[in-house]
């Protein structure tokens, strides 16, 4: 074992902030506008990808040795699209409703670019247990997004949180924001808060 | 017009249910690809055509899988066939045409893992579309997407020269455009009904 | 990272080689899936099942058990796989009604709903959207709007139904619209007045099924309801 | 003193639509001076009998100041400043030293190679210096200083008469050479370069430019009035040093005047002819001119020759009638001398190289206006410097009032509202607007490549219907020249 | 003499247009007269509906324009366009809180996040009037009868509704009003569902249910007139809208005329009129070459009729008017003028001098 197999703090939370697949890499973006008009629907789509980076990073990882360097992009594809197959039936085994919510997107995780990307650059190069810390940190960076997106849909267009009524009944709700123009609306307004976020940060950085 | 007709397909995908703008399908290359009008038509070009192609390909496979109830294996199925399908398309072309290759060459590869061609695929399974009707689809959603991106990109040409504020640099304007195109489509909803 | 590189150094690995990996991979992903599958399959037929009775019961007051039919041009056939017509039994195992689907174009896409056919008053009495994309906060109404519903508790289906401004039904083939909505409406209204081919194939079953009873519970063990 | 502006022309030409406009319009052009030059309507009909090009604008006319006035003869300033390049082309040398006397008409400064013309002496003195001075283009230019002798009679002391009728076309050539022609109308292009016929291309029409369509000037129109015969005579011998069949001496219609004293000096039949096309500015661009009254279009990035038609200024054509039968060089020329900023504005005959210091105190130059342009306003530039002498390319001196130009500083900058204006103005069918947000952007190549920024002619056209105030000419001569300096480099 | 200080400008040294803030201090001239009369029909809740988009318009813009340490350009009249035209399409009833989203949304996101005044790609009240569709759909598709008697007595009840929370049920309110027969349809509504055609010269008057100040054509066309005159608005675009609109639905009309409204109720009815006077020709988000503004009219135009006629919705004007802002670059791009000389034969037969 090398030194670069030492598991950091940092191979989990690279993809929280610094790396953040959505906000910053701009990657898997279909899922994140198509199913954030609710919390839950959110969570589910959340938990599903990090279900299946995990599994395909861990796997691609143990087969990295044994898999030509010309037929690994075939490889990973399979391995990938077998792990999505699992988790459409799982979803479906736990919640039907869950499952027309999402609709085709949970089979479309087998194309997102996050997952082919992590077992290229990351699964492929690392041990499993470094590969699995990985993809579980950018599982959970992705969640984090379609969260953030989820929640202000949900709360402004419907008035509730996971279903829950959290406005008072008088409130008005803005149904342009479950609606695909307000998909767009909220994602923009993330990445302009972000950016100034990320700005203000370098401002500071330098007049200190 | 009767909900199942071809042409009520070609429209649904092509305007009222937009691909990318009400169906988030193929949201990376719109916003990757639409920054000149001409790579964006060429772009358009070669979705249509791979949309095709894997429609096809996709009825093929879903008839041979039900027939032997091998429906669980379709996700790795379709997308193990359209990605050779496009490979195999690429080779034949350049093979063929160059100047057609040297037009939508460099796309084909990206186009293959991107979900406007797997949700099509797989959206055309679950409302069980006949042949004909499968290929009203993949045109009206090749044209949807062509339509889309074209807008797409003469608008963000047009904004190169405008006096953009800090905040609307990059990727927030496009999603802004995109938000207000969206917005402009709804007023196709119901179209035909 | 060292070993990885040494993987690479080797030149071309055989054709057998690599097709063997793929198969392999293949073997592997099948058998993944397959036991997948095989896990989650009574799981999910019982969502299935538990969603379907939910849909039908709730648009047969009282049913508690209910039969699967195909009904199409050729008539009334009993079947469980693409059944789309629904028998519902209340507890006494008397007929309630049946439970049949509809479908039409919508403000933004296909409404596709469920209705129940009382077949001796020709009357509507139940109703529930099986899938709408309808617009949140106007035309989603046709889901859960109270007023609307109330519609469909005894609708006259023995002639065309119209759908009328809200507070403007006067007959009992009348719908109250959603005002704001009246596309939604329209739907729904549509759907239903375009079963009437499907309920004279019922109505047909039905009279001929009444003049030769049939015990039902011996039908629920052929039919495997379960 | 107080000028009135857009009172109805006294001249013998106000036939003209403007007429009635401007008296509509009176009040508000007393104030700024711009009222628009024309009813559309009128206009518009009008071009349906007259042929005209599309596009283009009618600014206010304004040439009731001078166009009553005959050409007055002033007499000689002190000293003249001669600049050896005052034409396109090769600068002259010099033929004298300093300090050496010369006699009115004599050449004192050689053709320096084909593109290039002489240079005569246009009066009786003594060289009393040559160095740097500035012109009205910009740069010091080598300038020969002519001190004029006071008293001297000024007789043309050179030239020997000559039968022109005997020459071959290209004695022709060789001849106008050394009379120092150079485009009287303003770009000052050697006339006998344009008069050698391409190898491949045939004239068959020789095109004489009077339409002088910029606003207050009223040199050309004057000429065509006192020298007719002149100018029927200079188009005869262009027509034959070019092989042409036929001269047409083109003029606006608000000058029917003019295309009425040339007919009177035609013969009939003749294979000279003279017609009015519509006023509208800028119909005195050649390739304007030349769709107005043949209907053909001069294809980008070649000269009239490319479609059978040579096109020549009324002035150069009268000075080409009046020198090459004495054989006798340029030494003098007309000048209008306008604007609200003088007292006694008027149409002279100076010598070549008159400071314009002098030209406007001649002419009551109030002092207080500070916007001095040489040429016309749509055109002209402004000149740095009062020292600067009247060149054989100018042909009018006008002097805006300071009002005038607090107005135009007022004309607050907007972004381009993209209004089409500009478009609906452009003569050569360019996108003034897409170029001018091209050019905010410095995208200048692109301009070239996609908008065909190099077929834009600079008439100015966009810039004065702007309604945002955006500076769209300055921007493309800006543009031009940089992608000039950027082919250079690279070649 | 003195020396002057002589001032060094390039040519052309006159400019004859009007300025931008003139061309838009006229527009809003314009729009004064269909202000009044639909404060005529619709009463005080109108009046408080213009003051406050325009309010919170220019002021949005000139907050923006602080935060940026830039001069304002709230004085150049286009912010208080926007906020009337704005106004003048929401129903009278719109409550205010959401009118004032809407303004703002117009100018913040619509303008200026383009760059301002020039900038924009569509047209800011329109984005601010979608926005509001898709966000309020119950509101903005509640309609109340005009001339109603206490029109200048109070407000409508909707009109001062708490920030943020929805507006009461009008149904009590205009139960109480002594009007028989309100359905609290539009003419189009009437038209669509129920086939139930309005008299023309109702609708060209303007004596009907509607937005603000869509409901007089004929007034609409003269304050447009105006604006034509002064060369202030392309009459074409104008022309082109409404020929295409009356075309393409002549062509129905006479297919099955029980089925499809004339071409004169296409055109005087919802806000065709108003969509194509003042909201198409809105320059800075229309083509800019001869061709490419007649392509752009009769792209709303026939976009528009589409939409009514097979359409969900029973108004599109809006709609196609946002499409045809969107289609704004591709067809400049594509319709560039032939330019003067662009001849491929260098040497023409000569035509009639
Ligand atoms: C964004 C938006 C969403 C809409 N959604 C629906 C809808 O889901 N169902 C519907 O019937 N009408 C919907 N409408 C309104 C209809 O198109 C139409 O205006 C309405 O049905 C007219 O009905 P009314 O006569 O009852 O007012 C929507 C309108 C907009 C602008
Ligand atoms: C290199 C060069 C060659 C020219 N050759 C000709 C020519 O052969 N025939 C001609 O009519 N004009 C010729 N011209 C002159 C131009 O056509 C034109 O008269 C001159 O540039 C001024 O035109 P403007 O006053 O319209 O700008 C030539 C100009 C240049 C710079
Ligand atoms: C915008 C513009 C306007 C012009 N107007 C006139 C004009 O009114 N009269 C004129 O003689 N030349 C005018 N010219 C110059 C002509 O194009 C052309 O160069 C000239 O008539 C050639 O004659 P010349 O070489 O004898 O000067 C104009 C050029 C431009 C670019
Ligand atoms: C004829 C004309 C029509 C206009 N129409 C609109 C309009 O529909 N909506 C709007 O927000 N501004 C309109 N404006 C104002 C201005 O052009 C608009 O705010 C710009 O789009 C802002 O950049 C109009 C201006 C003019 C001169
Ligand atoms: S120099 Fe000026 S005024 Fe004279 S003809 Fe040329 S453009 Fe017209
Ligand atoms: S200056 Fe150039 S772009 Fe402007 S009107 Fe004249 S030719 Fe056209
Ligand atoms: S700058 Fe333009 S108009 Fe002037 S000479 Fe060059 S190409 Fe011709
Ligand atoms: S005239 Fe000025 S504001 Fe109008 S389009 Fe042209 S450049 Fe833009
Ligand atoms: S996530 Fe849809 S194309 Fe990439």
């Amino acid at each position: 074992m090398s030194k670069s197999e030492a598991i950091t703090l940092q191979t989990f939370t690279q993809g929280l902030w610094k790396e953040n697949p959505v906000f910053v890499m701009m990657l898997g973006l279909c899922p994140v506008l198509a199913v954030t008009n609710t919390a839950m629907n959110s969570l589910a789509m959340g938990v599903a990808t990090t279900f299946v980076l995990v599994c395909s990073g861990f796997l691609v990882s143990l087969l990295r040795h044994v898999i030509p360097k010309q037929v690994r992009i075939a490889s990973y594809i399979i391995i990938i699209a077998t792990f999505v197959t699992m988790a459409d039936y799982l979803i479906q085994a736990i919640s039907l409703d869950l499952y027309q919510a999402l609709g085709a997107f949970i089979q479309l995780i087998v194309v997102n670019c996050i997952i082919l990307g992590r077992a290229e650059a990351y699964a492929s190069k690392n041990g499993p247990l470094k590969a699995v810390v990985n993809g579980a940190g950018m599982g959970l960076g992705f969640t984090f997004a379609l969260l953030c997106l989820g929640v202000v849909r949900e709360v402004l267009g419907s008035g509730s949180l996971f279903g829950l009524q959290v406005m008072p009944d008088a409130f008005q709700p803005w149904s342009i924001f479950v609606l695909p123009p307000g998909a767009f609306f909220v994602l923009a307004f993330w990445l302009m808060l972000f950016a100034w976020i990320e700005e203000r940060k370098r401002k500071g950085g330098k007049a200190a | 017009m009767n909900p199942g007709s071809a042409p009520a397909i070609f429209l649904d995908a092509f305007l009222i249910n937009n691909f990318v703008l009400a169906m988030f399908l193929g949201i990376c290359p719109f916003l990757g690809v639409s920054g000149k009008v001409k790579t964006a038509g060429n772009m358009g070009m070669a979705v249509t055509f791979v949309m095709i192609v894997s429609s096809l390909c996709a009825f093929g496979i879903n008839k041979l899988l039900v027939r032997y109830d091998l429906e669980f294996l379709r996700l790795i199925c379709f997308i193990a066939v359209i990605a050779s399908a496009v490979q195999l398309v690429e080779m034949t072309i350049k093979k063929f045409s160059p100047a057609l290759f040297r037009a939508l060459g460099i796309f084909l590869p990206l186009i293959t893992t991107n979900c406007a061609i797997l949700g099509l695929a797989l959206f055309q399974t679950a409302r069980e579309y006949s042949l004909v009707q499968s290929i009203a689809f993949s045109l009206g959603a090749g044209a949807g997407f062509s339509l889309a991106l074209l807008l797409m990109a003469g608008l963000r040409e047009k904004l190169d020269l405008a006096d953009l504020p800090g905040v609307a640099r990059g990727a927030a304007l496009t999603l802004i455009l995109a938000g207000m195109l969206s917005l402009a489509f709804m007023g196709f909803a119901g179209l035909g009904g | 990272m060292s070993d990885a590189d040494a993987m690479e150094i080797p030149p071309q690995p055989s054709a057998l080689r690599l097709i063997a990996t793929l198969g392999g991979i293949a073997v592997m992903s099948g058998l993944l899936v397959v036991s997948t599958v095989q896990l989650t399959a009574p799981r999910i037929a019982e969502n299935r099942r538990v969603a379907l009775e939910r849909a039908v019961f709730s648009v047969l007051p009282g049913a508690v058990r209910r039969e699967s039919y195909r009904v199409d041009e050729t008539g009334v056939v009993q079947t469980e796989a693409n059944a789309n017509l629904y028998a519902g039994y209340d507890e006494s195992g008397a007929l309630i009604g049946y439970a049949l689907e509809g479908a039409a174009r919508g403000y933004q896409d296909v409404v596709r709903l469920l209705y129940g056919f009382d077949p001796e008053t020709e009357t509507v009495i139940g109703m529930t959207v099986l899938q709408s994309t309808e617009t949140p906060g106007l035309g989603d109404k046709i889901i859960h709007d109270e007023a609307f519903h109330e519609n469909f508790r005894l609708l006259d289906v023995s002639r065309p139904v119209e759908v009328v401004k809200a507070g403007e039904k006067t007959e009992p083939w009348q719908i109250d619209g959603i005002s704001g909505a009246t596309v939604s409406s329209q739907a729904v209204g549509e759907a239903i007045r375009r079963g009437a081919e499907q309920r004279e194939a019922v109505l047909t079953f039905h009279r001929a099924d009444r003049a030769d009873p049939i015990d039902p519970t011996d039908r629920t063990e052929e039919g495997g309801t379960q | 003193m107080k000028m009135k502006f857009g009172v109805p022309p006294s001249g013998g030409f106000s036939e003209d639509a403007s007429a009635t406009s401007t008296v509509s319009h009176a009040r508000k052009a007393s104030r700024d001076l711009k009222a628009p030059g024309g009813s559309r309507l009128k206009a518009e009909l009008r071009s349906v009998f007259r042929g005209s090009f599309s596009h283009g604008i009618h600014p206010a006319e304004n040439k009731q100041f001078t166009a009553g006035k005959a050409i007055r003869r002033l007499p000689f300033p002190e000293r003249l400043v001669l600049p050896l390049s005052m034409h396109a082309g090769k600068p002259s040398v010099p033929l004298v030293r300093k300090g050496q006397e010369v006699v009115r008409g004599e050449p004192i400064a050689r053709a320096d190679g084909f593109v290039s013309v002489p240079l005569h002496a246009p009066a009786s003195g003594v060289i009393s210096e040559i160095r740097l001075m500035p012109t009205a283009r910009g740069p010091r230019t080598l300038s020969l200083i002519l001190d004029v002798y006071a008293g001297d009679p000024q007789e043309v002391g050179y030239g020997a008469p000559a039968d022109v009728g005997a020459l071959s076309p290209d004695e022709i050539v060789t001849a106008v050479q050394n009379t120092g022609l150079v485009g009287l109308g303003g770009a000052a292009f050697p006339t006998h370069v344009k008069m050698k016929v391409p190898e491949g291309s045939q004239i068959d029409t020789i095109l004489i430019n009077g339409c002088e369509c910029e606003p207050f000037l009223t040199t050309d129109h004057r000429l065509m009035l006192e020298q007719a015969a002149d100018l029927v005579e200079g188009t005869r011998i262009l027509m034959r040093a070019m092989g042409a069949k036929r001269g047409i001496i083109a003029t606006e219609d608000n000058k029917l005047d003019a295309v009425d004293a040339i007919r009177k000096v035609l013969k009939p039949n003749d294979t000279v002819s003279a017609m009015a096309v519509e006023t509208k500015y800028p119909q005195g661009a050649e390739k304007m001119l030349i769709k107005s009254v043949l209907n053909r279009e001069v294809p980008g990035g070649t000269f009239p020759s490319a479609v059978g038609v040579g096109v020549f200024n009324v002035a150069t054509t009268a000075q080409m009638g009046q020198l090459m039968p004495m054989q006798r060089g340029v030494i003098e020329r007309v000048v209008t001398v306008t604007g609200p900023g003088v007292q006694r504005p008027g149409n002279f005959m100076v010598p070549i190289g008159t400071p314009i210091r002098w030209l406007l105190e001649t002419c009551g130059f109030s002092g207080s206006a500070r916007h001095l342009i040489m040429g016309g306003p749509m055109m002209g530039g402004t000149v740095s410097s009062l020292d600067v002498p009247i060149t054989k390319g100018c042909g009018g001196l006008l002097v805006l009032s300071e009002h005038q130009l607090t107005t135009e500083a007022q004309m607050r900058r907007y972004p381009c509202i993209s209004c089409a204006a500009c478009v609906k103005a452009c003569p050569m069918h360019l996108n003034p607007c897409e170029l001018g947000r091209l050019a905010y952007k410095g995208q200048y190549e692109t301009m070239a490549e996609s908008y065909h920024l190099n077929d834009c002619f600079e008439c100015g056209s966009c810039s004065y219907v702007c309604p945002a105030a955006i500076p769209l000419v300055q921007y493309f001569r800006i543009a031009k020249s940089s992608n000039r300096e950027k082919a250079a480099k690279a070649s | 003499m003195s020396e002057p200080a002589v001032q060094l400008k390039t040519s052309p040294h006159l400019r004859d247009a009007h300025p931008v803030d003139k061309i838009m201090r006229h527009v809003v001239y314009a729009l004064m007269p269909i202000c009044l009369f639909s404060i005529y029909q619709f009463g005080l809740s109108v009046l408080a509906l213009i003051i406050c988009c325009t309010l919170v318009c220019v002021g949005t813009e000139d907050l923006f324009c602080r935060l940026n340490h830039r001069p304002s350009t709230a004085g150049d009249w286009s912010a208080v366009i926007t906020g009337i035209l704005l106004a003048l399409i929401l129903p009278p009833s719109f409550p205010l809180w959401m009118a004032a989203v809407a303004s703002f949304v117009s100018i913040a996101v619509g303008k200026l996040f383009f760059g301002g005044l020039g900038f924009n790609v569509f047209n800011p009240a329109l984005v601010g009037r979608a926005f509001a569709q898709a966000a309020f759909t119950v509101p903005i598709t509640t309609w109340t009868p005009a001339m109603v008697q206490v029109r200048f007595k109070e407000f409508i009840p909707s009109t001062f509704t708490f920030p943020f929370a929805s507006p009461p049920d009008l149904r009590p309110w205009m139960d109480g009003l002594p009007i028989d027969g309100f359905t609290g349809a539009t003419p189009l509504a009437l038209m669509k569902f129920d086939h139930i055609d309005t008299e023309a010269a109702e609708l060209f008057v303007g004596t009907v249910a509607g937005s603000a100040g869509e409901t007089s054509s004929l007034l609409i066309l003269l304050c447009g007139c105006y604006l034509a005159f002064r060369k202030m608005l392309n009459w074409k675009i104008v022309a082109s809208v409404l020929g295409s609109a009356a075309l393409f639905s002549l062509v129905f009309w006479l297919k099955s005329p029980e089925l499809y409204p004339t071409p004169l109720f296409t055109l005087t009815s919802g806000g065709l009129m108003l969509g194509a006077v003042f909201m198409a020709t809105d320059m800075v988000s229309s083509p800019v070459t001869p061709l490419g503004i007649v392509l752009y009219g009769v792209l709303i135009g026939v976009v528009t009729v589409m939409i009514r006629l097979f359409g969900g919705l029973n108004e599109g004007v809006m709609y196609a008017i946002l499409l045809a802002n969107a289609a704004t670059p591709l067809l400049n791009d594509l319709t560039q003028p032939r330019i003067y000389g662009a001849t491929r034969k260098p040497r023409r037969k000569e035509a009639k001098a």
